[in-house]
């Protein structure tokens, strides 16, 4: 039984209103879609040999929402994420060696194989951290957000929070000093409706996520997270309002994970939720929705597709050798940064 | 997820005989503490994020919902402070919530509930109020778990007052600690080790409590005395038994309970042997083994022939790397290796 | 200049509804309100002899909510406080000489001289318990929600708060918790516009408390504070809701509390608020207003009103003897009570 | 609003010699530390519940919101977890927060935020990240603080890596520690005490830094080393003074940084007096006291001539009555026996 459907309309709105979009751009949102998946589906492929020894939470299905709100973003902007990171950092324009690294704890990974995957970071494109505690991130992202306003920088902070991390009392207190001082920061909400194997039923009252971030008085609306044209042009809203002095925006995204929680496959057969439910959702799966919208606007078409999906899987594979290649840490590594001079 | 149960599902102990008794896993043992409290108390109330979930908590809460509804044995919001109020609130009108986390990093987001409320509530009031509860977690380790998903903190929570600290080791110890901490009358931790949660042994059926503040004697020698608990114990007796074909008699004691601290039993052991190692699965400083390292300078100091030694973490957080880890946890080597420098002089 | 008026209307709307309602009931509620009031000035009269070492929290101003509220609770129907709670206990009809005791320290004190002022407790009318952690006892009365509900009373259970408590994280986690399970708590949040000496405008963006609370999907509700009548009515509507199966209520009192945060009189000359302020509101004193309610439908008299003063200062000048000729705590007191058997 | 601060008002302590310096108050010298760093530095920021209101956090924040503006001393809401975070946040980038507290009781609702996420990124992120944040607090007691409200919790986070705790017993060295802990490139604790916000002391003018994991002696001797910190050091020096009129010679250590601990200089004292004495105004099981009466133990056994001592509070919550809490608090006198005790034999 699908207890949590799709409730969408899909590409054809947009039919209409590709004017003002750039085609490369509008390719591009593609590609990086593409990018993601291809690199999920490989770290999928190879999780169980056990060469990276770290959790992975996938993000098959819920590509739009890092490449829709990313592509509205400047280089400057600061992404803050949860344990969910690989699309975040990804979209964000995060190194692809340096994570592989970091996920095959080597020394030269993106945090020095201290972090793992729930800690990816590259400071140089704004990937600014992580938080593997759900809600951990989001008062941060507001403190990164009040910085940028008492150093007069136009900067924007968005962090990516999930439909449980709303359960948290840290997420109020969050929604509140972000509203009351008018930060530029932006709260992401992926609502993929499950909390590890528990259902928003389960953990909430019948009541809509965007709605009760709205009672803080501050701008809140739901987007189709399948859609990356809907999530960046929420995004892109966002954002403005943010860097006018607007203020805080909530964005809720229903979207759905085709994985597990963590590791690798689908769980759905354990019964927590129907497989029906993930082959619902399957049908709008995000990147090959919005490959069909592009083909039909002529935009790309399948051997394009082909060449990309040959140069992301050279890239990838390339990344992966580098990685198994990279050194380990030593016992000398344990005990450095502890403390910062 | 426990993504880390993987991991767990590949450790192997030293299997128990079961000519002489059931053999049951950890996990197994604690379930059946659970079904036995919840049949016989209708007070008694299971609730944790993911308790009904397929994984049902390591299977520690197999079948309890099937058993005795979705009223009693229950799913939880992601409101760890909250739902810790939510239980002393319950305890304080008759209840005796059990509430269990995956990990002991999920309780700091609880500690004012925890230290400034649960934990006075009995004594601000006069002993008018009384807040039986459990809470129980299952401490991390391996495969990437890092800073975060990791911590050991009993030793943050040994100086608060109206609190008991349990730590099992065995399945035995855990299918009857855990009815013993449900039976009492205050708030109860019990931290579990996730790599303890596959392990077997001898577990009788039925109803059965191991007491609170008692610790016993899990190896008998002469030369030092070891005391820890959980996980930590466990590598000690490694340790033990390698130092025995050395001839190095090492008496091993398992505390379970942190809170009470079982002194008798240390210091019976420690004025026959003059030598202590503390072990912990937390840092060094500042917790168990500081605590139990003082007390030796303090009440025992004249049994002392040596310096008191603890084997613990280092002060730093956990690196997430399976090398670093290796660096960062102390082994059955590293213990074997103190206890030498401490017995050679 | 005043920052928080006064919105109520008062309570001439009641001036044709009185029909359902017993007179000796309506003139008990001013009785109630008026030995709270009379239970504070003599307590704040003697505060300065230092022989009540224990901080006070008075309730001057705020009468009518405790007497409002408790007035439509049943004996066995629990009350949880704050660090604010004479009304809460005299209302809920804890006994006075007790909570004398307390506040001077007493063995005998309804806590056994370990709570103080911020601790009353009397479990023999169901005054029962608080907390000095602003918010801590939130969760606290939710879990006494839940214990009913499983235990299959129909037990209601109460939690006082302040505005500023709905900041806290753990307000946000207990509403959601009441709502989804449809907990039998009512959650009174008496909003005096401050916290210590902070305004509600340094703590909180615009926005209606109430209508955070129903973004949880509770029936939340605003209710004039001075108004001991609303209160009442307002509450009755949330127990019968709560007994009925109907789940939790939010009720937010506009109300104003006419003397320091702690301590005895007024702190206002000290700038955080104006003078002014307070006596608009005093203005609209509950005890006061509603008096001359009564008096106008002929209830009560001024020679009625001066019979009871006098029975109310009888009755509290007895106790405060009690309390002072009762004997201190000893050495061996200290240690009971750390754990229970 | 610290109720207690009228009681705090009443206290007494040996006034300094004027003509030897400028003499300060204790709450006067933290504000001129903030003021100063709040001129040199525009990264630094300070937020807490009152900091801009009539009573200005004992005076701590006296005038600071009139010169540097109201967005860079504010008031907080209610929500310490959040705030905890929000100052996390703004310290990884570029910013210096201070963050004040009325009571350390309130930091426990922020301890995930604290122990789980500031104390860590720098760890975490392989030294990428910085979280340069300064959070304060001042111990209650008396008044009917009670159990909710006199909490030291210094013990509750000595374990925790990646931390920094720092509790001052002078004006000179408030000023100079709250400097030192600004400048500091990692999150610092700060716990003061309230018995000591009246205290007067020489404080230099402008600026200058007490270094942070660098104890001090307040009194040589030779018959025992007393170590300890903030009101418990003061204490400590009352019941020295009495100990030296029957001619017990005690050397009295100020530690001011608990994390990191000047081991050096305990060591190089108890090398002399063989006999160690550890306070604290925190609970004595597990904490400060607990950690080092170990590190002797463990390092410094063979100094030892006699049982270490710890004088902190007993394993019980803080009662409200005052008749209670003088039996609960130990004073000079309490010590004075203790010492006496210990030097006997
Ligand atoms: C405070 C805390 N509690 C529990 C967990 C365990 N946990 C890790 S991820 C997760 C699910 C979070 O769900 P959601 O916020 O919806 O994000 P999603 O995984 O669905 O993307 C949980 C419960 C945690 N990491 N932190
Ligand atoms: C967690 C916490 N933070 C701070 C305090 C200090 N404090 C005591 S009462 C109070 C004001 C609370 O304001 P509100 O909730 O509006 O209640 P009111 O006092 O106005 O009735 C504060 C900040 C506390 N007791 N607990
Ligand atoms: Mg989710
Ligand atoms: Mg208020």
């Amino acid at each position: 039984m699908i207890k949590y459907a799709y409730s969408g309309s899909g590409l054809k709105d947009w039919e209409g209103r590709l004017a003002g979009y750039d085609k490369k751009f509008l390719v591009r949102l593609f590609r990086d879609m593409l990018r993601i998946r291809l690199i999920e589906e490989e770290i999928e492929r190879r999780y169980h040999q056990d060469q990276m020894k770290t959790p992975i939470h996938l993000v098959i299905g819920q590509e739009a929402t890092s490449v829709g709100c990313c592509a509205a973003l400047l280089k400057e902007d600061l992404l803050y994420s949860s344990h969910r990171t690989h699309g975040n950092y990804l979209a964000k324009g995060g190194d692809l060696k340096a994570m592989l690294c970091e996920m095959h704890c080597r020394i030269n990974g993106c945090a020095g194989s201290r972090g793992g995957s729930m800690h990816l970071i590259d400071k140089s494109v704004g990937m600014a951290g992580t938080s593997a505690i759900v809600g951990g991130a989001m008062p941060i992202a507001t403190g990164a957000a009040l910085a940028a306003q008492l150093q007069g920088l136009d900067r924007v902070s968005v962090v990516f929070i999930g439909d449980a991390t709303t359960e948290q009392g840290v997420a109020s207190e969050s929604l509140n000093f972000a509203a009351l001082k008018r930060l530029p920061v932006i709260f992401f909400c992926e609502n993929n409706f499950y909390s590890v194997q528990s259902p928003l039923a389960t953990r909430q009252p019948p009541r809509e996520i965007y709605k009760w971030a709205a009672s803080y008085g501050i701008a809140s609306v739901r987007v189709d997270g399948t859609n990356v044209l809907d999530v960046h042009e929420a995004t892109r809203e966002a954002v403005a309002r943010a860097r006018e002095g607007g203020g805080a925006t909530f964005i809720e995204a229903p979207v759905y994970r085709f994985r597990a929680h963590g590791g690798a496959g689908d769980d759905s057969h354990t019964g927590y939720r129907d497989p029906a439910e993930r082959e619902a959702w399957e049908k709008v799966c995000p990147v090959e929705t919005y490959y069909q919208f592009l083909a039909k606007a002529g935009l790309i078409d399948a051997t394009q597709r082909e060449r990309m999906h040959a140069e992301i899987m050279h890239e990838v594979l390339e990344a992966f050798d580098y990685a198994l290649a990279s050194p380990n840490p030593e016992e000398k590594d344990l005990y450095t940064h502890v403390y910062s001079d | 997820m426990p993504w880390d149960e993987g991991l767990v599902n590949s450790l192997v102990y030293d299997t128990p005989d079961p000519k002489t008794g059931r053999v049951l896993g950890y996990a197994k043992a604690i379930n059946e503490a659970l079904d036995i409290a919840l049949a016989h108390d209708p007070g008694v109330f299971v609730l944790g994020q993911g308790v009904d979930d397929p994984g049902r908590m390591f299977g520690t809460t197999k079948g309890l919902q099937e058993k005795y509804g979705a009223a009693r044995v229950f799913d939880t919001p992601l409101s760890e402070e909250g739902m810790m109020g939510v239980c002393t609130g319950a305890a304080m009108n008759g209840m005796r919530p059990v509430y269990m986390h995956n990990r002991p990093d999920f309780i700091l987001l609880a500690f004012n509930q925890l230290v400034t409320h649960a934990s006075k509530y009995h004594y601000m009031d006069n002993g008018q109020t009384t807040v039986p509860m459990v809470v129980w977690a299952a401490i991390g380790r391996g495969w990437g778990s890092g800073a975060q998903h990791s911590q050991s903190i009993q030793g943050l929570l040994l100086g608060v007052p109206g609190l008991k600290i349990v730590m099992p080791s065995t399945p035995y110890d855990a299918k009857g600690l855990m009815l013993a901490a449900i039976a009492d009358n205050n708030p109860v931790l019990i931290f579990e080790h996730r790599w303890l949660m596959k392990k077997d042994g001898m577990v009788p059926e039925g109803f059965y409590t191991v007491p609170l503040g008692k610790g016993v004697y899990r190896r008998r020698g002469k030369d030092i005395t070891i005391v820890g608990a959980s996980h930590a114990l466990e590598v000690a007796l490694q340790a033990a038994a390698k130092l025995a074909d050395e001839g190095i008699d090492a008496e091993v004691i398992d505390l379970r309970t942190l809170k009470p601290l079982d002194e008798q039993i240390i210091s019976e052991s420690l004025k026959m042997t003059g030598r202590l190692l503390v072990v912990d699965t937390g840092w060094a400083m500042g917790g168990v083994c500081a605590e139990i390292g003082c007390l030796a300078a303090e009440k025992w100091f004249h049994y002392l022939k040596a310096p008191v030694r603890r084997v613990g973490l280092p002060d730093v957080p956990t690196p997430a790397g399976y090398t670093l880890e290796q660096f960062y946890y102390p082994d059955a080597q590293k213990i074997s290796g103190v206890v030498r420098e401490m017995v050679k002089k």
